[in-house]
Formats: C-alpha cells, structure tokens, sequence
C-alpha cells in the first residue's frame, strides 16, 4: 500500500491545498534527496514528531533515485498545493536555485536542509554539522584508531557529490597539517552501491599492503569499507571510520571492524528542521542561540543564515544501541 | 520473440489487409473500434483524454492535494522537452531499422553539457555559437555511433552500448568530476523559465520557454523531415528492408549514418536544455539514476515506433511523452508520500506493457499497423 | 474424378475451407492422393495452393473440411502431428538454419537422442544415406549449411523431410530454385520413393515438368479444387485454360528485330570466380535474353551490370562509351534499370503502400529541390502505373504485402518504369509468377522495346526466353556460348546451356512440353 | 519444465560429453569447435591483465585479491548464462536488474523476519526470480510482443513491488549465514568461493546442455529463424518461455549472492543498472545479439573480463571513471573482432 505517505493521509482528506495558508496550522513541506534510506527517513520521523509537538502539517516525498530532475518534479506538485514552508535537500544545488526561486515568486517561504544551495534565494539552511566540524571529527576519529599515523584511503559515493567532495577537503587538509605522519593515498568512487564499495576497498588493500585505514564518506560506504575489512580477516590492521547510520553500523562497531562512525543525530536534524518551518511560518526571527524543545546547543548565524544543529556525534560500540534508523 | 537486431519473420503488419478487401463493409463502431485498436495514435489519443479528465474530475472533488490545472499541466511541461527530444532521436535510429536503437543518447547529453559548458561558462563565448558547438558536438558523437554501425556495421545495441560506457565515462573525467556553475550557466535559466505566451496571455498559462526555444523548432523539424522529405522517405525505406533499398538505389550506409548524427544532434540540443533548465553543466547530467536513454526509448516505443525498424510517427512519440508527463504529475497529487513516485513506475510499465499488448492483439486481430 | 484401386487413398481431403481475416485463402478444396503416385498441384498465384499444404501440413488449421488418411479420419493440428503421421513437407523457400550443420538442420525437431544427448554418430550416419539418396556429397553432413548454394540448401531440405519415414511428401515449387540438372536429380528421388508406395504432391508454376514427373493433376481456382485427371488426358494449353477459367493467348507477338548500334555491350566482362569472357550486345529496341541454368552464373551478370557487384576484366558499354557501374545508383545514373531476381528480398517493401514502393526508386525524380517529396505526383505516378501494368489493388495506399506473387512483381517492375530508362536488365521477371500474370508481364517487356528501351533478360527459364526475346545468348559455365535467334528449338538451346554430354535434360520430350507451334 | 532446461536427464552427463564431444570430432566438424576463437581471445587478454596486474601490484595474486575477485563476477556472471540463452532466442532481458531487487528483499525481509534459514532462503529467492521470469516468458511468448519492449515494461513494474516491499527504508541486520556465498572464510572451501564454484557448475551444465541435448539446439534454432524452427516442429514457445524462466532462476540466485556479498544492510538501489553489465558481459563474451549463435563459456569470461578492469583501474589507482570507458572500448574490439571473423569466413 501507500508506505510512508506519511504527511499523506493528512493532506488527502484536507482537500486541495490550494488555500495555501488557510489552515490553521502551517503546512511544512521536505523533499529529500532520495527515498528509502534510513538517513532520510529517520529525518522524516524526526520532523513528524516534531510537528505533532509544535502543531504542524508535515509532508515528506521523495524521488525513488538521486536524481536532480525527479526532485524538481515533487518540489513544482508542492509549488502548485501552496504550502507555507519548503525544506529542501537539493541533489544538486544549482539545479534547484531557480525552482526555489518559483516557490519564493508563489510566496512560499524556501529553505534547505541537510545540504545547502548557497546561491539561493533560501533564507534558511538547517545543517547539520559544518563542513569542518564533520571533515576533522572524521580524520580525528581515524588518526585515534590508526595511532595519528599511517597510509590511509577514502572510498567515496557519487563523484559529483557536492557535500562528500567539500569534506573531503577538510580531510585533505587537516590531516596535512595535524598529522604529519599520515597521508591520504587514494580516493574512488563507489556510487551508491554497498558491493562496489567492499570491493574498491578489498582493492585499495590489496594494492597498497601499507594500508591501514580506510574511510567510508557516506550511508553506503561506511559499512561497505567495515564489511572488506572484515572479509579479508584484517580487523585490528585496517582500522575504519565512515558516515554511516547507527543501525547499518552497529555489527561492524561491535567487531571492531569498523572504529568509529561519524554522524549527527538525525531525528533531532528533522525535528529542527520542523522548528524552523514553524518559525519561518509564523515570520518570527530567530535568536542567535534559539531555544528548541528537545535539542540542545543549536546555534544560528544571522547573515549566512545557517541553523547549525551541533557538534557531529560519534557513534561507538557503547552508544550505537541508543539510536533506532 | 525474435531478436532486436533481424527483421521479423512475418512482422504484425505483413498480415494487414486493405479494408476495401472486405467482402462486407463493416458498421461505423466495429470501424472505430478497429481504429482505435490498430492505430497506436488513436489509442494514445484516447487514453491522454481518459487521464485528463479522470484527473480533472479528481481534482474537482477535491480528492488530490492541488488543483490539476492548466498551470500546473504548463509548468510540466519543463520535463516533456528533453524526453520529447530523446524520443524523436530514438525515432530516427529505430525507424532506420536493423535493431537501430540508440542507448548513448544520455551520455552523449553528459558529455556535450560540458563541452557546452566550458564554451558557454568558461571560454566566455557567447550562447550561439556554444549552441551551435553543442549540437555539432552531439552530431559528431552520434556520428561515432553512425560509422560503426552503418559504415562497419556493428549492431546498433551494442555500439552504442559501447559507447554509452565511454562517453559517460568521459564527462566525468573531462572536469575531474566537478560539475561547471559559472554565472552565464546559471543566468542561462531563463531560456527554460516559464513565460506568458506572446499576445494572448491570460488565455494561455505560463508555458515554459523552452517549449517553445526547444521542443516546437524541434518537432517541426524532424516532423518535416519524416513525413515529407525525401531523406524520410529514404529512411523508412531502410528501415523496412535494406536490401531492398540496396538494389533500389538509395544510399543504405549514408542514410542510416545520418539518423545516427540526427540522433546525436538532438542529444546535443537536450545538453544545452538540461544545462538551462539545472543551471550548472553536470557530468552525470543524462546518465543519473536511470539514465535518459531507458525513458527515451520507452517513449518511442509506447508512441508506436516499431522496434523492427519502418514503422514510427513523430505525433506517436510526442503524444506519449504528453500522456506519461502528465499522468506522472496527476500521480505525484493523488498519491502522497513515496509511494507517489513509486506508482509512476508502475503507471509507466503498465501503460507499456498494456499498448503493446493491445497492439499486438489487434494486429493479428484485424491485421493493422500499429 | 478418378475411382479405382480399392487400396484406400493415402491422403483425402474434403470441403477444406480457411479464411484469413477478410481473405479467403481457400473456400472449397477436395483432393485424393494415392499412395506410389504424383499428385501434381496447380494454380495461379494466390489459388490456395500453398495454404491448402500448409494446413496438411499442419501449419495452418483449417475452418472446415476433414482429412483421411489410408482411409482414417484424422485431425491435424501441429506440424509434429503431421511428422508423427509422416506428412512431410518442403516448403517455397527452404527455411534452414546457417549456424547449424547439414545433420543438425536434418534431424531438427526430431532429434537422435542417446541418454539426453544427442546422438551426433548415430545422425551423421544416417544422414550420409540421406545425402546419398538426393544425390549430395557425404562429407556435406559435418558442414555448416550456410556454406552452401541455395540449390543445395533445398537438397538439404528435402533430405530433412525424408528423414523422418515419409509417406506424403509435399513439394512446393520445389523447381523454382532448382537447375535443371538438380531437377534431374530431383526427379530420380521422387520415382525412387514412389516405387517405394510414398505420396508425392507437387507444386509448380512450370508445367511442362508435370508431364514428365507427375501421375493425377488438381487444379485450384481462386480457392476451389477446379478438378482432378490423370496427366495424360490433358495438354499444357488445357491445364492453363482451366487455371486461369478462361481461353488464353499466347502467340510470340510477331516484331521486326531492330538493327543499329549496341545501346549496352558487355565486352570480355567477367568477375573472378563467377564468370569470365561474356560477349552480349543490345540494341536499343530489342530484347536479348541470357539463358543460362540456376548456377551457371547468369545471374552475377546481371547484378554487375547493375553495379551491385566490379567487373573484374572487360568493360561495360553504353551507347559505345565504357562506363564502370559503382552502385545501383551509379548504373541508374547511366539509364540502366534492374528487376531483381528475388522480389521478396530485394525487392519489395512489404508492409508500405504500393505507391511507396514504387516512389521509392525515383524520390530525387518526385522533389521539389531534391529536398521535398511533391506527394501528389507519387500519387498520380504510382495511379498511373498501376494502370498501365493493370496490378489488381483496391488502391495505391494497399500495402504490397497483401498482393499475390503476380501482383508484387508488377509493382516492383513499375518501379523500374517510372523514368523511362535507356537499358532495362530483367533478372527472373516472371520467377514464380502465375501463367496470366506471365503473359501480361511479357506483352509488358516487349511494349518497352518497342517505345525503344533496350531490353537484357537474364532468365533461367527457358519457354521465356524463347517466347519473348529476339536473340538468346546461352550462358554456360560462367561465360557465354551459342547465339540463337527467335523461336528457336528449345531442345537445341537446353542442349547448349546443359552441356553437350547427354544429360536427361536432352532426354526431354518436346511433344509434350507443349511448346506453342 | 525450465529446471530440467538447465540440469538433464542423468547428471553425470558432463562425463557423457566429452565422449560425445569427442566422437564427433572424430567424424569431422558436427559442432562448432568447443572453444570458440573469441573465447581463446578473452582467455589470453585476461592472462595478459592478471600478468600486468601481479606484476604492478604484487598482492594481486594472492588469495585475498583473487578471491574477491572472482566472486565479485559471479552475479554478473551467473545471470549472464541466462541472458545468453534468451539472447541466443533472439530476445533479450533489460529487467534482471529489477529481478535482483524483488528477490533480495523479499529473501532478506523474511530472513530477517521469520529468521529463515538459508536452506530455505535460497530456494525462497530462486522461486521469486522464476516467478517474474515466467511473468516475462508468458507476456512474450504468448503475447507476441518484442522482448525489449516487454522487459522496459516489467523493469518497472518489478521495480514497483521491491519499492513497495522495502516500504521506503532498508533491510537491517541480515544473519551472516549468507556469508556462505560470500567473501569471507565462511564462504569458500579449499580457498574456492563457493559462489563462484557454483557458478562454474552451472554454466558447465549450461555449455553441456546448449551443446549436446536436443532442447539446447532448439535454443539456436529458434534464435536462427523462430518460424523455420516452428515448421520444423520445435516448441517454439516453449523454448522462448523457458528462456526467461531460467534467465529469471537466475537472477533469484544471483540475487543470494549479492546479499552475501552486501553488507549487514540491504538499500533499495540494488540492482540497478546490472541490465546493461550483463548485456556487455554476454555481448564481450562472443554472443551474437542478432540471435543463434553464442555461448555461456564467453558469458563467464567477459565477466570475468569487466570486474578484472574495475580491480585493475582501482589497484593501480587510477580515475576508478575510467574503468566504465575500458568496458566501452572492450566492447567494441571484441564485437569488431567477431565481425572480422564473420567476414573473412563468408569471404572464403
Ligand atoms: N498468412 C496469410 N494471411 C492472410 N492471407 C493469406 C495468408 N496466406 C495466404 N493468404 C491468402 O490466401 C490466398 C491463397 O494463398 P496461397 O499462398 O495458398 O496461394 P498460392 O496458391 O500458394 O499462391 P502462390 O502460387 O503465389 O504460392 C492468397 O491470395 C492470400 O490472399
Ligand atoms: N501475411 C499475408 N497477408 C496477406 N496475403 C498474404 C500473406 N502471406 C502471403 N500472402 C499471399 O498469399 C499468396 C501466396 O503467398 P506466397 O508468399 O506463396 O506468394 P508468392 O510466394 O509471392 O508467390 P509465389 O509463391 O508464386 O512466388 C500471395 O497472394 C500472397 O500475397
Ligand atoms: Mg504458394
Ligand atoms: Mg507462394
């Protein structure tokens, strides 16, 4: 049947949206990038959630692949029901610049989340970690487990990724100038395909017998990268960190396969993202360091018009039990 | 049944026979019935009609979450160009025949959008001429297809197979994978924004200008060449038997090269359009998710386009890019959530499958074209 | 009717009927077939013929009608049950496979199978006999069949259907492809299995041969069993009369032969491995005919000269200028136009209109700055032609798929008339057509010459050649021989292109072959 | 009806085969030779590769780079033997990749639902693959419509009911029993991965059957010319619809070892695109895509062939991008190599 129709059932029976504003509570639309995956969907839960506390309509609709033009497609059906607030995750931020733009015209208030579309007319981005805070958390994570020192390489997803390429930077560029002993050999790209990433990184072993880290840069490749270790019984020599969810990594954590999996807490990412869409509803400015029920530590910067959720969070063999996506 | 490459052995309109040659005429309904069965225009025609209104009867009685209306059919619209476009280029390499079928068309699109891009957004030319480099650029990929597969008559599958592979792997080399958003890419946007239609603008919604930059030039034209050239008839003559056309006197490699470069041209003119329409020249442009390359050739499939080579219309082609646009966008309001792009596949596929089936029935039926 | 023996027919047929669509291919067929003889079955172009063996065969099925077979009804609803009955059949065009070998193509569909797998010894054994039976060389039976001439794919062929202990063996227009010597062949086997007490029926638009092979004649009529005799009550003239339900004449129309210069001369032509030293010449208004037997490599002459295939040495002449044939189209652009042989392949556009097939030769002729097709003089062209040559079509949008054999070979010979073209070359032009569709097709030929074209027949059937050309040039082994002028003495001709060594075909009897006085 | 397509009568029949094999040779050419020419052409370029390979990278011929290898090939591989009959037949199949999908979550859920053990697992996902083959066998034998139109169709539909299956999330904590198939040391036995070991043994069966039994002749037969093969009295239909039931088995067994191959979690991309690999697989392997002629041997090969340029282009660290334009080029080399053959053997 109709699975994750989510918001869907509350739109249907409301009946044409076209009052746009009508209703009395704020519609708050996300379209992210992909269906399907945990990372998102557990955005969705967290933003439904929300949204039952603060009193508003939450709808979710995603494309099945990851693909700029199946995006645009959701984003002019929720143009055309008029809702109040638009969240976007854009698969690629140029591309969606100008249909925000449209939303904007339709006097929809547009912003962006998860991943930013800088020259957009959003006047929010919700995110959930900065570009360095997750580039340095990751090298950190590694350098511990590889003893700040050693040959390591990144198996990486989409090569036109602009979020994965931008962390990789700061990778590039910490690990130069904090860990002198380490070198970054390679970086490939597995697409979003978890057997493809296990067999670059069985590869990228093989070719270099001196390597003794590797990094998953996304949900598919981090526990890709762990499983290779696995296979070629080199758990404790090669030592791995990724981006990956809790439920995906938690086997990996437990064996040691995987040392550590970098990421944010993405229920609460949802459920600021649903915050945000409130305010930007009610037209209200936000504080420098908002108060949000039920997260701590969030912080907004006026001019770039970044809602930052946190520090990144570090998920380990002790705390991944705690989170269910 | 048989392959994609060979004739068939007795093709559904071998066994058409002149309506005249009835012994007694048919009443008017048996006619249309058979019309509509046999002609996959008219069904088309029917089932676009069928959406439309079941859609705007929904919408009516408020059972979608947005008015389906003349706007939101216009805005689209922005998604029929490319697949129009790939279709009609998939018309001229499958109408030509010998399992002509163009599987590159999505990564000639990648490759030529940063070609485009870097002439348009980085060498600072001016957007003719990087047009024009463009679609010769396209042109001269699809050539690539052409000489092998007609020249040296390599199976058009696997050719552009092949190359499929090559190009779309180029695009990504080319700019070490970074996708180009200089300023002109991005203000080049307003070729493909909505606009009013000159001189009757209330009537009309706001159509997306590249409707009108893009797909209308381009329909005419390949319009023109199919139906009344005689380069059109020429290929439908190889199409339908090239030995034949061989001992006729018709250029056989010649014409069947040049749907190829045809082919490639039109992918080159979508380059430009996706370029417009994302506003940043994308290396995975025509390659992400599934590619252009699938959709297109089910369209031209589904707009009637006889995968054995003589048979296709460009109104078919165009007709069944109308019918999935606009039952994709009638899907996304009646369905919310994910499941909503998840029944466009299932609409997709049945709609298919159901024509073909259809058709093919009707054929031995009554004997007809399809 | 014939009524004798009390032995029970091998085969009867009754009131068979089959439509298909609007078409009835077959309203009323009635035939009996005694096992050891030769059932001769004629008819024009589109009779039935076909459909009626197809349905025996078990290819089709029929609306109506029953089958007995020695004496016992039978139904016959799948080409295996008619195996399994020992119905065999070799179908118009031999349908073989290239990719398999001789033996595979033999034991398809009835495969010698030892523990699963096929049984390659125990096949190729068997084969051999086969092969030796129908006259082909042993060794064949290992070789892939695309290897080999058409002729001898329809040996194979035949081989096949008698692989399986054959008791009715069915023969449609087996000859139309066949040499004479491979007709020779041909006809040793079929006396051979019918001193063996098996059923031949027999198709074909070549009557003479039917007094030579066949016992009983059934003539069909647009889808009725006319009537069966025994072969010896009846004439050539008679067989005709009653196929065509009419008196036809078939006078050679009496023409002063033309003088003057060659308007096409082939001097010394010869392609390697094909033919060599070929000497014709052709003036304008006159008709030579090539005659040679399938093989003898008349055909290839004809394709060089239409440029489909380079000379190798000698020249090609037009109007006394050498003028060297690249394409179809180079030729075409030299006034030369071509029939070709094999209509279905290479001629026809099956499933487009009539007047698409025959615009189809002439699109630079019918545009508008050679860019535009001006469709409404195709229109009038193709109205036109169709006239002219009288194609039987409800009109000229009716696809070409749908015209019986005849028919289909006038469109394609329209197409080669559209713009009066200087030398005409005739590859087969009434190759399995029917006897009405042949005379008109011939009056057609020699208007043409008359209006001044100059007309090269190559044909390997010989009553054309004497019937309609004013000189033959016999071509044996690749090169041309003997000259002979009209109405010659078709055993002296036969003779020339078969060989001087007393081959049967010397052995034919003209009495009989009715040939007209 | 399509098991037995695959495994005949008296299983010792590769013993049988060579035999046969043999006897005919004896008597001259009654097959194409076992190994055709551009199987001995895979087999050297491949040599070559490893030789590059092991001698830029030196742990390339160890275990633990050969290994994965060679299983990473075997779904590609293993679905290719299929494709090759169906396009033997003249068809062909765009919608294995769909197939993949619907089989691996719906052995995956249950596995991880009902703990299914994987003896029963596996037959689980072989029956769901030959229940949309048969779909795609039905519609096109009895439908009469062209095989790539059909397959476009059921790729999406298929694709339709995995998407509703996963119910837009993923498949967490699949049991490690898999790892039977898989990588690891659980997965091979004498240092041979079982998957691939499985895998030869099939396309074993698959050569000997399309080589010395009647049924696997019709194969071609109705490749050549479907209406001849009819005349003939071959069950034309039959051997088209079996064709896609077993490319459908297939899959549902290849669909296994991805998830061995996968991690503890299954993403509802999977299998997508595995379509076109496998064509280029079959296409590379010699198959003549115009039907009635090819076979499964170059199928495993050109596999081989494509996942050892992936390895290679990543273990010499190149643009792992690159890898796709080898495949490319690959392609058409081998295809203008056969054309080549072709010609010169029409010539003589
Ligand atoms: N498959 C078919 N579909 C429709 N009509 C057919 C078909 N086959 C035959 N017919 C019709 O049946 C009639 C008889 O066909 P048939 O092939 O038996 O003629 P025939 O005597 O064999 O002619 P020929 O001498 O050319 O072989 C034809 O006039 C044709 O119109
Ligand atoms: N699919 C079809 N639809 C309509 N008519 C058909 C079809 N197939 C065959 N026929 C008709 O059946 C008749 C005989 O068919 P056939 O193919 O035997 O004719 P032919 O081979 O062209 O003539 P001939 O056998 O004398 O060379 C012809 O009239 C042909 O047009
Ligand atoms: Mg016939
Ligand atoms: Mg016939």
């Amino acid at each position: 049947g109709c699975g994750e129709g989510s918001g869907g059932s509350a739109t249907s029976d409301s009946g044409g949206g076209d009052s746009g504003g009508g209703s009395d509570q704020p519609t708050i639309a996300f379209v992210p990038k992909l269906q399907g995956i945990p990372y998102f969907e557990a955005m969705n839960t967290g933003g439904q959630e929300a949204c039952e506390e603060l009193g508003c309509e939450w709808l979710y609709q995603g494309p099945v692949e990851a693909d700029a033009a199946a995006q645009a497609d959701i984003v002019r059906s929720y143009i055309q029901q008029g809702v109040d607030v638009l969240f976007v995750a854009p698969n690629d931020p140029d591309s969606m610049a100008p249909l925000l733009q449209q939303a904007a015209d339709a006097g929809i208030a547009v912003a962006t989340t998860d991943t930013d579309a800088p020259d957009s007319v959003r006047e929010v981005f919700v995110n959930q970690a900065s570009t360095e805070g997750i580039g340095q958390t990751l090298t950190d994570q590694l350098m511990e487990a590889m003893g700040g020192s050693g040959r390591y390489a990144i198996v990486s997803c989409g090569e036109t990724a602009e979020n994965l390429n931008s962390w990789i930077e700061v990778q590039r560029e910490y690990t130069a100038s904090q860990y002198p002993d380490a070198e970054i050999t390679d970086v490939v790209y597995a697409g979003e395909d978890q057997t493809v990433a296990t067999q670059m990184a069985t590869d990228l072993m093989n070719s270099d017998p001196s390597l003794t880290g590797l990094v998953g840069e996304c949900t598919s490749s981090a526990p890709g990268v762990a499983q290779a270790v696995r296979d070629a019984g080199k758990i404790g020599q090669v030592q791995t960190v990724g981006l990956g969810t809790p439920n995906s990594m938690a086997p990996y954590l437990e064996d040691g396969s995987a040392a550590a999996s970098v990421l944010w807490d993405v229920e609460a990412l949802g459920g600021l993202t649903a915050w945000a869409g409130t305010q930007l509803a009610a037209g209200e400015e936000i504080a420098a360091s908002p108060e949000v029920p039920g997260i701590e530590g969030v912080t907004y910067d006026e001019e770039s018009g970044v809602l930052l959720l946190g520090d990144p969070l570090v998920l380990t063999a002790d705390n991944v039990g705690e989170y269910d996506y | 049944m048989t392959t994609s490459t060979t004739p068939p052995p007795a093709p559904a309109p071998e066994k058409q026979q002149p309506g005249a040659a009835t012994d007694r005429p048919e009443g008017l309904p048996a006619r249309l019935l058979r019309i509509l069965l046999t002609q996959r225009i008219a069904l088309l025609v029917v089932l676009l009609v069928a959406v439309l209104i079941t859609m705007t009867t929904l919408s009516g009685n408020n059972y979608l979450s947005a008015p389906y209306d003349s706007s939101y059919l216009a805005a689209t619209l922005i998604n029929a160009v490319p697949l129009v476009l790939l279709g009609l280029a998939e018309l001229l390499v499958i109408t030509s025949g010998r399992g002509g079928i163009d599987l590159s068309v999505g990564a000639i699109v990648s490759l030529t959008g940063m070609v485009f891009g870097f002439a348009y957004g980085e060498w600072g030319w001016s957007l003719f001429p990087s047009l024009v480099l463009a679609v010769a650029f396209g042109a001269l990929c699809g050539a690539l297809n052409g000489v092998l597969v007609a020249y040296l008559r390599f199976p058009a599958l696997i050719t552009t197979l092949a190359t499929y592979y090559a190009f779309s792997s180029l695009a990504l080399v080319i700019n070490d994978q970074q996708p180009i958003n200089a300023r002109p890419i991005q203000e080049l946007y307003s070729t493909a924004r909505a606009v009013e239609v000159p001189f009757l603008p209330d009537a009309v919604p706001a159509v997306p200008l590249g409707v009108f930059t893009y797909l209308v030039p381009a329909v005419v034209v390949i319009w023109l060449v199919m139906a009344r050239t005689t380069y059109g008839r020429r290929l439908y003559a190889i199409g339908t038997n090239d030995v034949a056309a061989e001992w006729t006197g018709i250029d056989v490699r010649r014409t069947r090269f040049l749907a190829y470069v045809g082919a490639g041209a039109l992918s080159g003119l979508v380059a430009v359009y996706t370029v417009a329409q994302f506003a940043s020249a994308r290396p995975d442009a025509g390659v992400a998710g599934n590619g252009m390359a699938l959709p297109a050739i089910t369209i031209a499939v589904l707009g009637g386009v006889a995968i054995t080579g003589g048979i296709g219309r460009v109104a078919g082609v165009v007709l069944a890019t109308l019918l999935i646009v606009w039952l994709n966008a009638g899907i996304l309001l009646a369905v919310p959530g994910n499941a909503g792009t998840q029944f466009q596949l299932f609409a997709l596929g049945f709609v298919l499958v159901f024509a073909a089936l259809l058709n093919g029935f009707a054929n031995r039926r009554y004997g007809g074209t399809s | 009717m014939t009524e004798q023996s009390a032995t029970p027919p091998r085969l009867a047929v009754q009131g068979i009927a089959k439509r298909f669509g609007a078409v009835h291919a077959i309203e009323h067929a009635d035939m009996v077939v005694r096992p050891g003889t030769v059932h001769a079955l004629v008819g024009e172009n589109g009779a039935g013929k076909s459909t009626l063996i197809k349905i025996l065969a078990g290819a089709e099925r029929p609306d109506a009608g029953t089958i007995e077979f020695d004496g016992e009804q039978v139904s016959i609803t799948s080409t295996t049950d008619a195996m399994a009955l020992g119905i065999a059949t070799v179908y118009q065009e031999p349908q073989l496979f290239d990719e398999l070998t001789v033996a595979e193509n033999v034991f398809l569909g009835r495969e010698i199978t030892r523990g699963g797998r096929v049984d390659w010894a125990a096949q190729n054994a068997r084969v051999t006999e086969l092969l030796e039976l129908i006259g082909l060389p042993a060794e064949h039976a290992t070789t892939a069949v695309g290897t080999h001439s058409i002729a001898q794919k329809q040996q194979v062929y035949i081989a096949k259907a008698l692989a399986g202990e054959a008791r009715v063996l069915i023969l449609d227009e087996p000859s139309a492809i066949l040499t004479d010597r491979e007709v020779e062949v041909l006809f040793g086997v079929i006396r051979r299995l019918t001193e063996a007490g098996v059923a031949i029926i027999y198709i074909s638009h070549r009557l003479d041969e039917l007094f030579r092979i066949a016992d009983e004649v059934t003539v069909m009529r647009d889808g009725r069993t006319i009537g069966t005799h025994p072969i010896g009550d009846l004439s050539v003239r008679q067989i005709v009369e009653m196929m065509v339900g009419g008196a036809i004449e078939d006078e050679r129309p009496e023409r002063d032969v033309p003088t003057g210069d060659p308007r096409l001369e082939l001097r010394g032509l010869g392609l390697t491995g094909r033919f060599h030293d070929v000497d014709v010449q052709v003036r304008a208004g006159e008709i030579v005919a090539l005659y040679g037997l399938v093989g003898s490599g008349v055909a290839e002459i004809g394709a060089t000269v239409y440029g489909m295939d380079r000379a190798t040495e000698g020249a090609i002449l037009v109007e006394g200028t050498e003028v060297h044939p690249r394409s179809p189209r180079g030729a075409k652009q030299l006034g030369i136009a071509l029939l070709p042989a094999n209509r279905k392949e290479q001629g026809l556009f099956s499933f487009q209109p009539i007047s698409f097939n025959i615009s189809a030769g002439h699109l630079g002729l019918l545009s508008r700055f050679g860019v535009w097709l001006d469709r409404r003089r195709e229109t009038t062209v193709a109205r036109s032609m169709i006239d002219r040559l009288a194609v039987k079509t409800p009109s000229e949008r009716t696809p070409v798929a749908a015209l019986s054999g005849g028919n289909a070979q006038k469109v394609v010979l329209a197409r080669q008339l559209v713009d009066k073209p200087q030398v005409l070359v005739l590859a087969e032009p009434t190759q399995g057509v029917d006897v009405g569709a042949k005379e008109e097709i011939h009056r057609l030929i020699t208007q043409l010459a008359d209006d001044g074209v100059a007309v090269l027949i190559v044909t390997s059937d010989l009553l054309e050649a004497i019937r309609i050309a004013d000189r033959i040039q016999v071509v044996r082994a690749g090169t041309t021989t003997v000259e002979f002028g009209p109405n010659a003495d078709q055993v002296d001709v036969l003779t020339a292109a078969a060989g001087d060594e007393p081959g049967p075909a010397t052995a034919s009897r003209p009495d009989q072959t009715g040939v007209p006085a | 009806m399509s098991n037995s397509t695959l495994t005949p009568p008296g299983g010792a029949g590769s013993t049988a085969a060579s035999g046969g094999g043999g006897a005919g040779r004896a008597r001259g050419r009654v097959l194409p030779p076992p190994v055709t020419s551009q199987e001995t052409v895979l087999i050297v370029v491949i040599a070559l590769l490893w030789l590059v390979l092991s001698l830029t990278t030196p742990a390339f011929f160890t275990a633990g780079s050969i290994v994965p290898l060679l299983v990473a090939t075997t779904p590609i591989a293993l679905i290719g033997v299929g494709m090759t009959i169906v396009i033997i037949t003249g068809g062909i199949d765009v919608s294995v990749g769909s197939i993949v999908m619907v089989a691996s979550v719906i052995t995956a859920q249950t596995m991880v639902d009902s703990g299914l053990p994987l003896v029963l697992a596996v037959p689980l996902s072989i029956a769901v693959g030959g229940v949309l083959g048969l779909v795609n066998g039905v519609l096109i034998a009895y439908g009469r419509v062209h095989a790539i139109i059909i397959t476009f169709g059921t790729l999406n539909l298929f694709r339709f009911i995995g998407l509703q299956i996963f119910g837009s999330s993923t498949v967490e904590g699949i049991p490690r029993t898999l790892a039977f198939f898989g990588r690891g040391d659980a997965g091979r036995t004498l240092g041979v991965p079982h998957a691939f070991l499985i895998t030869i043994v099939i396309a074993a069966l698959a050569w000997w059957y399309l080589r010395h039994t009647a049924g696997g002749r019709h194969f071609y037969a109705v490749g050549g010319d479907a209406n001849a093969a009819r005349l003939a009295g071959v069950a034309v239909r039959a051997r088209v619809l079996s064709a896609y039931v077993v490319t459908g088995l297939l899959a549902g067994l290849a669909a296994c070892f991805v998830l061995a191959q996968g991690t503890s979690s299954l993403a509802a991309n999977v299998g997508s695109g595995l379509e076109l690999a496998v064509i280029a697989a079959v296409v590379i392997g010699g198959t003549s895509i115009t039907g009635g002629r090819g076979s499964v041997l170059g199928t495993v090969l050109g596999a081989l062939l494509v996942q050892t340029v992936a390895t290679g282009v990543t273990q010499l660290g190149w643009p792992t991008q690159l890898s796709s334009l080898f495949v490319g080029v690959f392609i058409i080399v081998a295809v203008g190599a056969d054309l080549l053959r072709e010609r010169t053997r029409s010539a003589s």
